[in-house]
């Protein structure tokens, strides 16, 4: 009884961990992720309009980007608006803009969203043939890199996941192997008694699931209540930052540790007492 | 009930162990199978058993090839076969009641079958105050009586027995021999490897005796060795 | 001895993972410490001077400046400089500053670094009531988030780093213990036969100490050459983004592995023979 | 040599294996110990060896109190004993050479003696050939013979044996009887629980006999039991 205890606690301690660990890279990439998406929904392209364009002219080419495949969402700003933006972003030292009211230099613009951040430096060498418009920007050069360090952290991060989950199944079943392995004279006199594989084998199995269930329990109590906590500080101390919290995703997190839990403790169990059942 | 036709058996590191045996134990005999350590009287168990293979030749059980069996069918001819095993092989992590209780567990017996039949088995070795404890907590002799306890419980059509006597004093190894005996008697074929010379010398059962690998000498009503 | 070497490839195996994955966070850790301080350094007082101020008081500020405790660097920039500097912040639309030459309503200023980030709030809270000083900026807001930001990023990592350095040393010593649990026959039997504790302990320990040894060289290896391919493609791909590279850093990285392999090689396998070693 | 004064041995689970067992075994004798299976003679051997604490009476081995040993000072005890276990205790990861070795290396043996001795005690036993085979694949006797000669091999100056024939058959147990006697006339004391009613009565040695954890019987020239 103890002995097996102390081989079920070892194996339940190193489930635990395993998932813990890969729990909370989850959590983390996952973050990341949800935050470069705000970062790629900030990517916009501004059309500068030609000046001298009439009303008309201009709701025809709102309608016509529209209508282009790839635009999300397209937003008409005027110089006006144009100029008290600018304001704002000068904050302290807007007197420098005083008196441009009269005569604004700036002109007319169209902000647009693509569907995909991925597509803005197309979308904007497009965008700048078309007929009304004068000059683009969307920030050249930094879209660029915003795109390329997403795209980096996109592959990153499932990398981590792949490497960390391929360790957590290495690790979870090397466990189980090693306590399989410290009872294979067991399985032995059970299969010299005239035991079937499958009545061998059961037990196992079901011990294999127990084990993993037990840990991914414990794993993913201990994330979600770390994970409500930190979320709860962090919103103290660091309002402006935000953490993924709805549901749904925790959710995910959560059921994915338990499968998996499971699924390894069953399969861990069934692949390593194959080569005991030999006798 | 049990045929050897030119068995031999070559250990991977290239002992032979058994020398071209040919022989044939009917059903319903009580057989001794003697011989100096190292004669090959384990190896010969050990093939009827299927726990080990032949390098050639032809071992039948019951007329099925024993060497042709598929992996499946291998539990279902050790279920046939009471086994006392000459290193015990009890569980170390079961009482005495559920080592012979899961012997029928084994075979599908049901709860009600396993805990009138079992005590009754301990108490015919002479365990019944045993029941409940573990297997490092006996003594060798007892350890050897829950080996014997297990081989017969379910009643098998052969028992076969390595040395079962070999950690009992004499006093109880007859006692032993007349629970075999009468087993024997209701049709159980027997077969057992032994040194005991006095109880083989009393039983005058069949004697096979070996060297070297080969069956040197069969005689019914047999003795120990013709030497002495 | 084919026994013995699957044992000994579970044991060097979970040592690799259990390493790899810690080697990994460190990284991770040290890079974004690394940013972090980079961002840190990059926080700065500037300070309005009044209009009308005489070259000598301007260099009596700089001196006195320079003398208060806290501050790093001091700069002057003169009003002239600071257009320059605002025309190259608009880019494309600079001409909306276009005339601005003749009557420049920017005024002379110092941009002052403290020696620690932390101090910039209290620091420019002084430095207001400094004679001569118009008003003052140093991203108020921005500046305090920043910091908080940058104690959590060095919280979380710290507790990261000790979280799965625990977790290496219970799933290191867990699989040494469980490799000494199938062998404990073993020892016991060198006990009966008379061996002192000490000749029992030692061949374990040193086993322990290879093992541990072993799979820290693996991960150290993995890591290492893992991590020089990562800094040379992101080189290529995103050559903005800087990696801690420096050879002092990863040595101790890799050091640290090193180092912690063996330790826990050789106290794994020393705690854990202790129960076995009484018979 | 050996002095146990009222020595009882209760196991955790209340099994009184010893009971007030008061018995003296000089240097150089060469002592039985007989008795039904579960009498409590392994019990007994293990408290001369220091496997198992007395529950209570006083142990003594060359006038040292076993029971008052310091942790440390118990390998130096067992180095003087050489020790036949009932269930063999092999190294399974070592060869027969290597497990006998051992035994030398434990007590700080120089290699050059090593490979003079253990093949003389090797081909002593008759196993002269399996030195290089592991224990699994020896048979039965084989295996109870590496014990024997692991436990001669570093001429203790006591051996005990805890049924060492156990597994053998009749001729290789007289030729180990031999040579106990051989190493008994050299002055080494050999202590020796078996079943052999034989060997027991051929020998006239020294006989303990043990019933339910009592020392029933004590000769001098004794016999296996008074009644046969
Ligand atoms: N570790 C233990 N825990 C509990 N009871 C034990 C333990 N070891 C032995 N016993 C019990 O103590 C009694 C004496 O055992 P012991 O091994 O001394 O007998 P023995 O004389 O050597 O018998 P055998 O000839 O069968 O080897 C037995 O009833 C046994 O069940
Ligand atoms: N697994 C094995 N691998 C190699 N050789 C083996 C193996 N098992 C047994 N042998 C060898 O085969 C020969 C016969 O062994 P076996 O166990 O059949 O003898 P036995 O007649 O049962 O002897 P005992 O009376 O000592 O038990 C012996 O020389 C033994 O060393
Ligand atoms: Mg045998
Ligand atoms: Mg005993």
């Amino acid at each position: 009884m103890f002995r097996n205890a102390w081989l079920s606690l070892a194996s339940v301690g190193t489930v635990t961990i395993s998932l813990l660990i890969l729990g909370i890279s989850l959590l983390l990439v996952m973050n990341a992720q949800a935050f470069t998406r705000s970062l790629e929904s900030g990517v916009e392209i501004r059309l500068f309009l030609d000046s001298g364009l009439s009303r008309v002219d201009v709701r025809d080419m709102e309608r016509e980007l529209k209508k282009t495949p790839g635009i999300a969402t397209v937003e008409f700003i005027s110089r006006e608006e144009a100029l008290e933006e600018m304001k704002k972003n000068l904050g302290d030292r807007q007197d420098i803009l005083e008196g441009l009211e009269e005569e604004n230099p700036l002109p007319d613009a169209f902000r647009v969203k693509a569907e995909k951040a991925d597509n803005v430096p197309a979308l904007a060498a497009e965008l700048e043939e078309m007929k009304g418009v004068d000059q683009i920007n969307y920030g050249r050069g930094m879209v660029e890199k915003l795109l390329a360090v997403i795209k980096w952290v996109r592959l990153a991060g499932g990398g981590l996941i792949i490497v960390l989950g391929v360790a957590a199944l290495l690790l979870i079943s090397t466990t189980i192997r090693l306590s399989l392995f410290a009872r294979r004279k067991e399985i032995g006199i059970m299969k010299y008694l005239g035991a079937t594989n499958w009545f061998v084998r059961f037990p196992f199995l079901l011990e294999g699931m127990i084990l993993g269930f037990t840990g991914a329990v414990i794993a993913s109590a201990m994330i979600y209540l770390g994970y409500i906590s930190l979320v709860n500080r962090l919103d103290e101390v660091l309002p402006f930052v935000t953490l993924v919290t709805d549901r749904d995703t925790l959710l995910v997190v959560i059921g994915g540790l338990l499968g998996l839990g499971v699924v390894v403790g069953i399969l861990g169990s069934a692949f390593s007492i194959r080569k005991f059942l030999k006798v | 009930m049990i045929q050897f036709y030119n068995v031999s058996k070559i250990y991977p590191n290239g002992v032979k162990a058994l020398n071209d045996v040919t022989v044939q134990i009917r059903k319903g005999e009580f057989v001794f199978l003697v011989g100096p350590s190292g004669a090959g009287k384990s190896s010969l168990i050990k093939i009827i058993f299927r726990e080990e293979m032949p390098s050639r030749g032809q071992a039948l059980f019951n007329s099925k090839n024993i060497t042709r069996l598929k992996g499946r069918e291998v539990p279902l001819l050790r279920r046939k076969i009471g086994m006392v095993f000459q290193d015990f092989r009890l569980l170390p992590q079961k009482t005495v009641f559920e080592n012979v209780a899961f012997a029928m567990q084994v075979t599908g017996s049901s709860g009600r079958a396993i805990r009138d039949r079992v005590p009754l088995v301990l108490s015919q070795v002479g365990l019944k105050d045993k029941a409940g404890v573990m297997p490092s907590q006996l003594s060798g002799g007892e350890q050897q009586r829950v080996c014997i306890a297990r081989a017969i419980v379910n009643n098998p059509v052969l028992i076969i027995a390595d040395e079962p006597t070999g950690n009992l004093d004499p006093d109880t190894s007859w006692e032993l021999m007349n629970l075999f005996n009468e087993i024997n008697s209701k049709g159980t074929t027997i077969l057992m490897a032994t040194h005991a010379r006095d109880i083989v010398n009393t039983m005058k059962k069949r004697v096979l005796s070996m060297t070297g690998g080969r069956i040197t000498r069969d005689e019914e009503s047999g003795v120990y060795s013709n030497e002495s």
